[in-house]
């Protein structure tokens, strides 16, 4: 139980400086001077500090909807597949549910951006809610897939499974299900094919529109909420596609998982560096690609079997 | 004897489709119920039925004599078109008829096997409602539709005397005072053309 | 005894239209009252009950139509009071119609009431010929060319009918011999009818020219145009009460017919009550006036109820009957009303009626445009479940099972296609157009509520069990 | 007559849940009605006439108040009929479902045989030596089905909810279209049991196709009610998928899950008649004081009318399926129930359920996405019309009407565990065995799929970690004490106003470029430049009116031909005003010749030879010479 709690609160922890490593690494590989891995942190710090103007155009969904937004992810943040073998860990929550939170959060993530008034919270909103339509049903159908390979719909359970017995019999679907979820990965949180985090280009933007008359507080809360969202992701993609060095003794383990979480950071930035910004209406064609290899990859498993 | 009168009925049937003026029309349709008539009166003397015979000469009094008689007048009363030419063209005609004969023929067909009446006598009465619709449809003005009327009437009696020997009498009765209720009321139409305002 | 009682108020009619005294507008409409009276009598006495010997015979299908028909005759007689308040009619005119109702009404009970095909029909041909009389009371060039008409095509459909009735009396003839021609005679011995193909020829002639006469394809619309032409009232008359003298005769007719041959009797009847629904459903979606509406309508519930009775559910027939005897009188009179006011437009027929009569009135014709397209609770809904219901048991009894009930749904699909239409109407009339003010006389209004209230009475259990109880 | 088993009493609770708050609704919005007799008529007619349709036990009770519900809610559609669309709005309701009432009728007609008055029991015993019982079940599906509106018959709903009064609105969208689907529970299984497999795939499809396209179309609707129209048709897709899998399920013999299944669909369509019910109402609040349905004509209604925008917001989180509401819950299990057939070895199931569950995946997407546009331009941003500026909070009556819609909201949320054991206790009568027990097997915490491995869901746990977390943040911040400012927005500097916000047309703008294959939109775009210049312009308007497809072809086609075929019948029927004794001389003609090939021996020849001369008889006769 302590266990469980601990890699939680470690998981937390480590959210903001798996994005400011994400940064630091594109930085380094734009040979441009890094930044440090704990700018996350500092940013935090800075904008607790500062008093929070709300514009008056707004209404209660403004001073609500911050904490709406990251109490979803905190709770999904208890309902991870475990890290290291022994631990507590909730086994029966599944894809669906999973899913449904981060939706509930992005939710009141879009209304927030409508609630300002302005032209670009719209603007966000109105792209968000277009990939997160796209998102969803790939996302439900990926860990549904990945689920069943392992034997049971619960995602904590399945990660166990997963590493206690690979699914080799599967491995197609298997690998649909990964290149799929490597996808929504990247456009859940926003990161280069889909959006850019770090201008704000009214042509580019989709998260930071959103949050633009956001200040103090209430944009920490949401900035945190985006490093959770992120690490959610990361852990989940480690747990069900890189189901390995859980066997270990827990701090060995949790090393091992963390290596996986820097891995996946690391894929991320040279994925980043590597691509351009695609054009919004390009970016189906991406998101329509993780859906086809969500439901290959479902279908293989039921027709096929493989 | 009855072939013969029948014979001679449908043939004036025949002639009044191929007539061309209004006074010889009323004539064909005369000769046709003075036909209808005798007819009448020679299977009612050789059956021995009075009713028959008190239908036979109703029929001529009233319809060889009285309607052809009332329509003529009504006619120069109102002014009449007595220039009847028919709509049908005389090729068609020439075919439709013998057409409609060899039709009913076949239609009575499967009666002779079932009945002792004569099987042509049906026959021949529903050629004749055949030609007499004939009559009706080949005419635009109301004067010669009323003789085909008058004519299907005729061939429905035809019907009554050869393939039943006779109705109730109470029925031919009430079927010469609805005839004379429709030449009153035909009578009354025609007043109304001149009553409009 | 009885007779000369159930003629004598039409004797009375028929003297009294003779006087020229103003006030005697007001006895004719008494004296048609009180045409009721001796018919109830009649209704409540026991059945069979020979009135003219085997002649004239009243069993309880046929007091039943008679009740009906009276009660329209009634209702047109009150909405007649108030004619000239709509159109102009002299009263010369007046008194004619009312000579000629007194024949119609003759004509009428005989047809009716006959057990002999013989006095049926001369019946009928009194009936028909004087009806051709009253659409002439309207002084028109149309009255006039639609009275000729219906003079020329009346006078075919009777003679088929005729000529019909003495074929099947000559295949009778050898096992009954003058007495071939009583119904109830014919019917008991119907199967030993020596040469059943030549009473299924007169039968086939006589249904043709019944069929013609009701508005049956492929005449479907000259009923339309007579009742375009006519005075409204004569329209109602058409619709309700002469249509029933034919369909009573149908009614016997088949009877027999069904002791011959039921097959061919049903497929005959099916065919052509498909064929002239299909028409009529087609021409309903174009109608553009209310009179060619309704008379359209007529034609297609008569269908309904000559299926309804071939398919074996007399019972569904009879309800139909009532139902459609009630509605259409009163949708034609409220017809005269609406298009005397609104002057032909449809859209906005139902608005501006104000006050307590007002509102009455467009209430009870709201009913009446919506129970004909048979909505709950109208009697018609509940006949038409139990007629089809008959078709469909008759159709999975017969060899061609998915033929009949494609049959059966490509009939209710045409059905639906008049149910479109009349919401189409009924919508544009009670909530397009404007709002004009209009007006509605006693006279009227009381004939709509008879027939409201006669309507009501059919959905009585004990008018269901009484009809159940014909068949 | 009447029958009261757990199946009817279930629905006349759903349709007692959707009324009562219903009327309070009804009675705030009364006083906006002009011919109040009329409505009040009408309207409890319509609630009657529903409970009458689930409690009746005969086929002649059950068309008589079928029918008196099309009646009744066609004439509340007319209540307002101020507008032209609304007149032909209930003309094509009242058509399309009198076509429903036509099969539904043909049903009852043949498994009743004619005596309408039979109970349930007789009716499967005709039913089951009826020959072709797939045709029963497609009249069956077709009658109900264009009643609840499942693709393709889903056409009218979009036109027939947003013309009705709100409170109509909410009864026929939240309650009547539930009654079809007690018909479906009714007669699939008292009647027309056991179910070929096929059957239960068709359902399955025609679900998996409704959610989809329903949510589809919703999202391209700029009038708010339309919007929640096409989202119930979406909502009866997925009603059906569970009922579907239910289906094929029981034909399988795997009856917990079909039962499951069963209970799935049963919850959903609890949840969604009072998530519906209380989006019409407060929809309907908001169009009683803007007088418009155009969201384009919203915008910051949540500071005037803040109940409503709450009812609202609740209501938009369950219907989008957001843990850890009632709509979540309930798609939750039909999730489980089709993902608890991997084993399954039937291969168009095989392909079949994926299809299926990949529809249901994305409707829930989409729906979400369609309502935060509907909440966000609706409620949040600021007014973009003086109507919506001038706009207050509805009256007591109607507000008591959302609470307590909302209360029922909760309630479904909150006491999941009961409900479930009420249809279990349905499905129970229905002759299935009881599967509480394995959907609950240790208290109500927890929530278990019935499938090999299933999943779990904790509603409850859900539901207070997250009121939990939420609270405890909010807390700190109020401990925390930060100091707030109220200031203009900045925007990057540029001036806000009602003007420069994102419209509906324009939120919805990516989604629906993706599917313009599907939507063929229409497009005005009008610019007025100033000097040539591209992008400098004083105005600007854009239009975009999307087409609906199924309505194109199958409805206006269908209209197209009825037209046609009239106007050919209408010449035709002209010819008997110069030609009738032409015409009864061929119809006798045809008669008799009928009679005697028919009558007698028939053969062919003879036929041909009566063809050939009726046509040329009619030729000569009747069509004539062309002049």
């Amino acid at each position: 139980m302590i266990l469980y709690l601990l890699s939680i609160v470690l998981l937390v922890l480590l959210a903001p400086i798996l994005l400011s490593y994400i940064k630091a690494t594109k930085m380094v590989l734009l040979f441009k001077r890094p930044i440090s891995i704990f700018q996350g942190y500092r940013n935090f710090a800075k904008l607790m500090h500062k008093e929070t103007i709300i514009s008056k155009e707004t209404s209660a969904i403004t001073s609500y909807a911050p904490f709406l937004v990251l109490s979803p992810l905190i709770v999904t943040m208890f309902f991870l597949p475990p890290i290291v073998v022994g631990s507590y860990y909730v086994s029966f929550v599944d894809a669906f549910t999973i899913t449904g939170l981060i939706s509930l959060s992005t939710f009141f993530l879009m209304l927030l951006g409508l609630d300002s008034a302005s032209a670009f919270g719209g603007m966000g909103s109105s792209r968000e809610a277009f990939i997160s339509a796209l998102v969803e049903p790939a996302m439900v159908l990926t860990i549904f897939s990945v689920s069943l390979m392992a034997g049971n719909l619960g995602v904590g359970q399945a990660g166990v499974n997963l590493a206690e017995h690979f699914p080799k019999e599967h491995m197609a679907s298997f690998l649909f299900a990964g290149i799929s979820f490597f996808i929504l990965l990247i456009a859940e949180n926003g990161r280069i094919p889909v959006d850019n985090p770090e201008t704000h280009l009214e042509l580019t933007m989709v998260h930071e529109a959103m949050i633009l008359d956001l200040t103090g507080v209430y944009l920490a809360i949401i900035e945190s909420a985006a490093s959770i969202k992120f690490i959610i992701f990361a852990s989940l993609f480690a747990s069900l596609f890189m189901p390995f060095g859980l066997e270990f003794s827990a701090p060995i383990a949790i090393l091992i998982f963390i290596v996986k979480l820097f891995i996946i950071a690391t894929a991320v930035a040279l994925l980043e560096v590597n691509t351009a910004k695609l054009r919004l209406f390009k970016i189906p064609n991406l998101l329509g690609l993780a859906i086809v290899f969500a439901f290959l990859s479902l279908i293989t498993f039921y027709v096929l079997g493989a | 004897m009855t072939d013969f009168l029948i014979g001679l009925f449908l043939a004036s049937l025949i002639v009044a489709l191929f007539t061309t003026r209004l006074y010889r029309l009323l004539l064909w349709y005369s000769i046709n119920s003075l036909m209808l008539g005798t007819l009448a009166l020679s299977i009612g003397k050789s059956i021995d039925d009075n009713a028959m015979i008190i239908t036979g000469i109703i029929t001529i009094i009233v319809k060889g004599i009285g309607i052809p008689y009332v329509l003529k007048n009504l006619s120069q009363k109102f002014h009449f078109v007595r220039q009847i030419t028919p709509e049908i063209k005389v090729q068609y005609a020439i075919m439709l008829v013998p057409a409609i004969l060899v039709f009913t023929f076949y239609l009575s067909e499967p009666i002779t096997h079932m009945i002792h009446t004569n099987a042509n006598y049906v026959a021949i009465s529903i050629s004749s409602l055949f030609l007499s619709l004939l009559l009706m449809m080949e005419h635009k003005n109301v004067a010669p539709k009323i003789i085909g009327f008058l004519s299907m009437e005729n061939s429905l009696f035809l019907l009554g005397i050869s393939a039943t020997n006779g109705m109730p009498m109470l029925v031919e009765l009430g079927i010469f005072f609805d005839l004379l209720m429709a030449i009153v009321v035909i009578n009354l139409l025609f007043h109304k053309e001149e009553m409009k305002v | 005894m009885m007779l000369s009682f159930l003629l004598l108020p039409a004797i009375i009619m028929f003297l009294v239209s003779f006087s020229k005294n103003n006030k005697s507008k007001y006895l004719l409409a008494f004296s048609s009252f009180v045409i009721l009276v001796p018919i109830v009598k009649l209704f409540l006495l026991p059945k069979p009950y020979n009135i003219l010997s085997s002649y004239l015979v009243a069993d309880k299908l046929d007091t039943y139509v008679l009740l009906v028909s009276s009660i329209v005759g009634i209702g047109v007689t009150l909405a007649l009071l108030t004619l000239d308040k709509h159109v102009k009619v002299s009263p010369k005119a007046y008194r004619k119609f009312y000579r000629f109702f007194a024949i119609f009404w003759v004509g009428l009970i005989f047809s009716i009431l006959a057990n002999h095909m013989g006095v049926y029909w001369i019946g009928l041909e009194l009936a028909t010929l004087s009806t051709v009389y009253m659409i002439k009371t309207n002084y028109t060039p149309a009255a006039h060319k639609e009275a000729w008409n219906y003079m020329i095509v009346g006078a075919i459909a009777v003679s088929l009918i005729l000529f019909g009735i003495i074929l099947m009396y000559a295949s009778a003839k050898p096992i009954l011999g003058e007495n071939g021609m009583e119904f109830d005679l014919l019917l008991a011995h119907a199967k030993e009818i020596p040469s059943p193909f030549l009473f299924e020829m007169g039968f086939a002639i006589t249904t043709v020219g019944m069929f013609v006469k009701m508005g049956f394809f492929p005449m479907n619309l000259w009923l339309a145009n007579i009742e375009r032409a006519s005075f409204y009232p004569v329209a109602a008359l058409f619709s309700g009460i002469l249509e029933s003298a034919i369909i009573i005769g149908f009614f016997r007719f088949s009877k027999i017919a069904m002791q011959v041959n039921y097959d061919h009797l049903f497929i005959f009847v099916f065919v052509y009550t498909i064929l002239t629904i299909f028409i009529v459903a087609f021409l309903i979606f174009r109608a553009k006036d209310f009179m060619r509406l309704f008379s359209l309508s007529g034609v297609e519930h008569m269908a309904l109820i000559t299926m309804f009775w071939v398919s074996g559910a007399p019972f569904a027939a009879l309800l139909h009957f009532g139902a459609h005897a009630f509605l259409k009188p009163a949708l034609f009179l409220s017809t005269g009303v609406l298009e005397s006011n609104g002057k032909y437009k449809i859209a906005g027929a139902l608005r501006g009626y104000k006050g307590k009569k007002g509102t009455l009135f467009w209430f009870l014709v709201s009913l009446f445009l919506l129970a004909i397209i048979s909505l709950p609770p109208s009697p018609m809904f509940f006949s038409e479940l139990y007629g089809f219901g008959a078709m469909i048991s008759n159709a999975k009894q017969s060899n061609h099972m998915l033929a009949m009930i494609g049959a059966v749904l490509f009939l209710l699909i045409l059905l639906s296609i008049i149910f479109y239409r009349f919401v189409a109407i009924y919508q544009a009339m009670k909530y397009e157009g404007k709002e004009e003010e209009k007006t509605v006389y006693g006279s009227e209004l009381f004939a709509l509520v008879v027939f409201a209230i006669s309507l009501v009475t059919l959905l009585f259990p004990a008018t269901l069990t009484y009809l159940k109880s014909i068949s | 007559m009447f029958i009261f088993d757990t199946l009817s009493l279930v629905f006349v609770a759903l349709i007692l849940f959707g009324a009562i708050p219903n009327i309070f609704y009804s009675t705030g919005y009364l006083p906006h009605i002009q011919r109040k007799t009329h409505y009040q008529l009408h309207y409890f007619a319509f609630i009657f006439s529903m409970i009458g349709v689930v409690v009746s036990a005969n086929a002649l009770v059950f068309l008589f108040f079928w029918e008196l519900m099309s009646l009744t809610s066609w004439q509340l559609i007319l209540t307002e009929a101020k507008e032209k669309s609304t007149i032909e709005a209930a003309r094509f309701y009242f058509i399309m479902t009198h076509f429903g009432f036509v099969f539904l009728l043909l049903f009852f007609l043949i498994i009743t045989d004619g005596n309408l008055d039979i109970d349930f029991a007789s009716m499967k015993l005709i039913a089951s030596h009826f020959a072709y019982p797939t045709l029963l079940f497609f009249f069956l599906l077709l009658g109900f089905l264009s009643k609840a509106g499942a693709v393709p018959l889903h056409v009218w709903l979009p036109y027939a909810h947003p013309a009705a009064p709100s409170p109509v609105s909410a009864l026929m969208s939240g309650v009547m279209l539930k009654v079809a689907i007690y018909g479906m529970f009714r007669f699939l299984f008292d009647v027309l049991y056991p179910w070929p497999l096929e059957w239960g795939i068709t359902i399955l499809t025609l679900g998996a196709l409704s959610s989809l396209i329903g949510v589809l179309y919703a999202l391209s609707e700029h009038d708010i009610k339309a919007l929640l129209a096409n989202h119930s048709i979406e909502n009866i897709g997925i009603i059906l998928i569970g009922f579907g899998m239910g289906m094929i399920f029981d034909t399988l013999g795997l009856y917990t899950l079909s039962t499951f299944a069963f209970i799935a669909a049963l919850f959903h369509t609890f949840n969604h008649m009072s998530f519906k019910s209380l989006l019409f109402m407060s929809a309907g609040a908001v169009l009683h004081q803007t007088h418009t349905k155009n969201m384009e004509k919203y915008g910051g209604l949540i500071k005037v009318m803040p109940i409503t925008a709450l009812a609202f917001l609740i209501a938009a989180i369950s219907i989008s399926a957001l843990p850890p509401s009632n709509g979540f819950l309930s798609e939750w299990m039909i999730f489980q129930s089709m993902l608890s057939s991997s084993h399954i070895d039937n291969i168009s199931l095989k392909l079949a359920i994926p299809f299926a569950i990949f529809a249901l995946a994305m409707t829930g997407g989409l729906a979400i996405a369609c309502f935060v546009k509907a909440y966000g331009i609706t409620f949040l941003g600021l007014h973009r019309s003086t109507n919506a500026k001038h706009a207050h909070e509805v009256n007591f009556w109607m507000k008591s009407g959302m609470v307590l819609m909302a209360f029922v909201v909760l309630s479904l949320m909150l006491f999941t565990p009961f409900y479930i054991e009420w249809f279990d206790k349905v499905l129970v009568g229905l002759g299935r065995n009881s599967v509480y027990g394995q959907i609950f097997p240790n208290g109500i915490w927890n929530m278990h799929s019935v499938g090999i491995n299933g999943g779990i869901v904790s509603p409850l746990i859900l539901f207070i970690s997250l009121l939990g977390v939420t609270a405890l943040m909010m807390f700190a911040y109020k401990v925390f004490g930060v100091k707030t400012r109220v200031h203009n927005a900045w925007a990057c500097g540029y001036k806000t106003s009602a003007k420069t916000q994102y419209t509906a047309t324009g939120f919805a703008g990516p989604i629906r470029r993706f599917f313009n294959w599907l939507y063929k939109p229409d497009e005005h775009f009008e610019k007025q430049t100033i000097a040539g210049h591209e992008t400098k312009f004083s105005s600007s308007s854009y239009e975009v009116h999307v087409k609906p497809l199924f309505e194109k072809v199958f409805y206006r086609s269908v209209a197209k031909a009825v037209n046609f075929m009239s106007y050919w019948v209408y010449r035709l029927a002209h010819f008997e005003q110069t030609r009738y004794s032409a015409m009864i001389f061929n119809i006798m003609l045809i008669v008799l010749f009928s009679y005697r090939v028919f009558s007698n021996e028939f053969s062919w020849a003879t036929f041909v030879l009566e063809f050939i001369v009726m046509m040329i008889s009619v030729k000569i006769l009747i069509i004539g010479d062309r002049k």
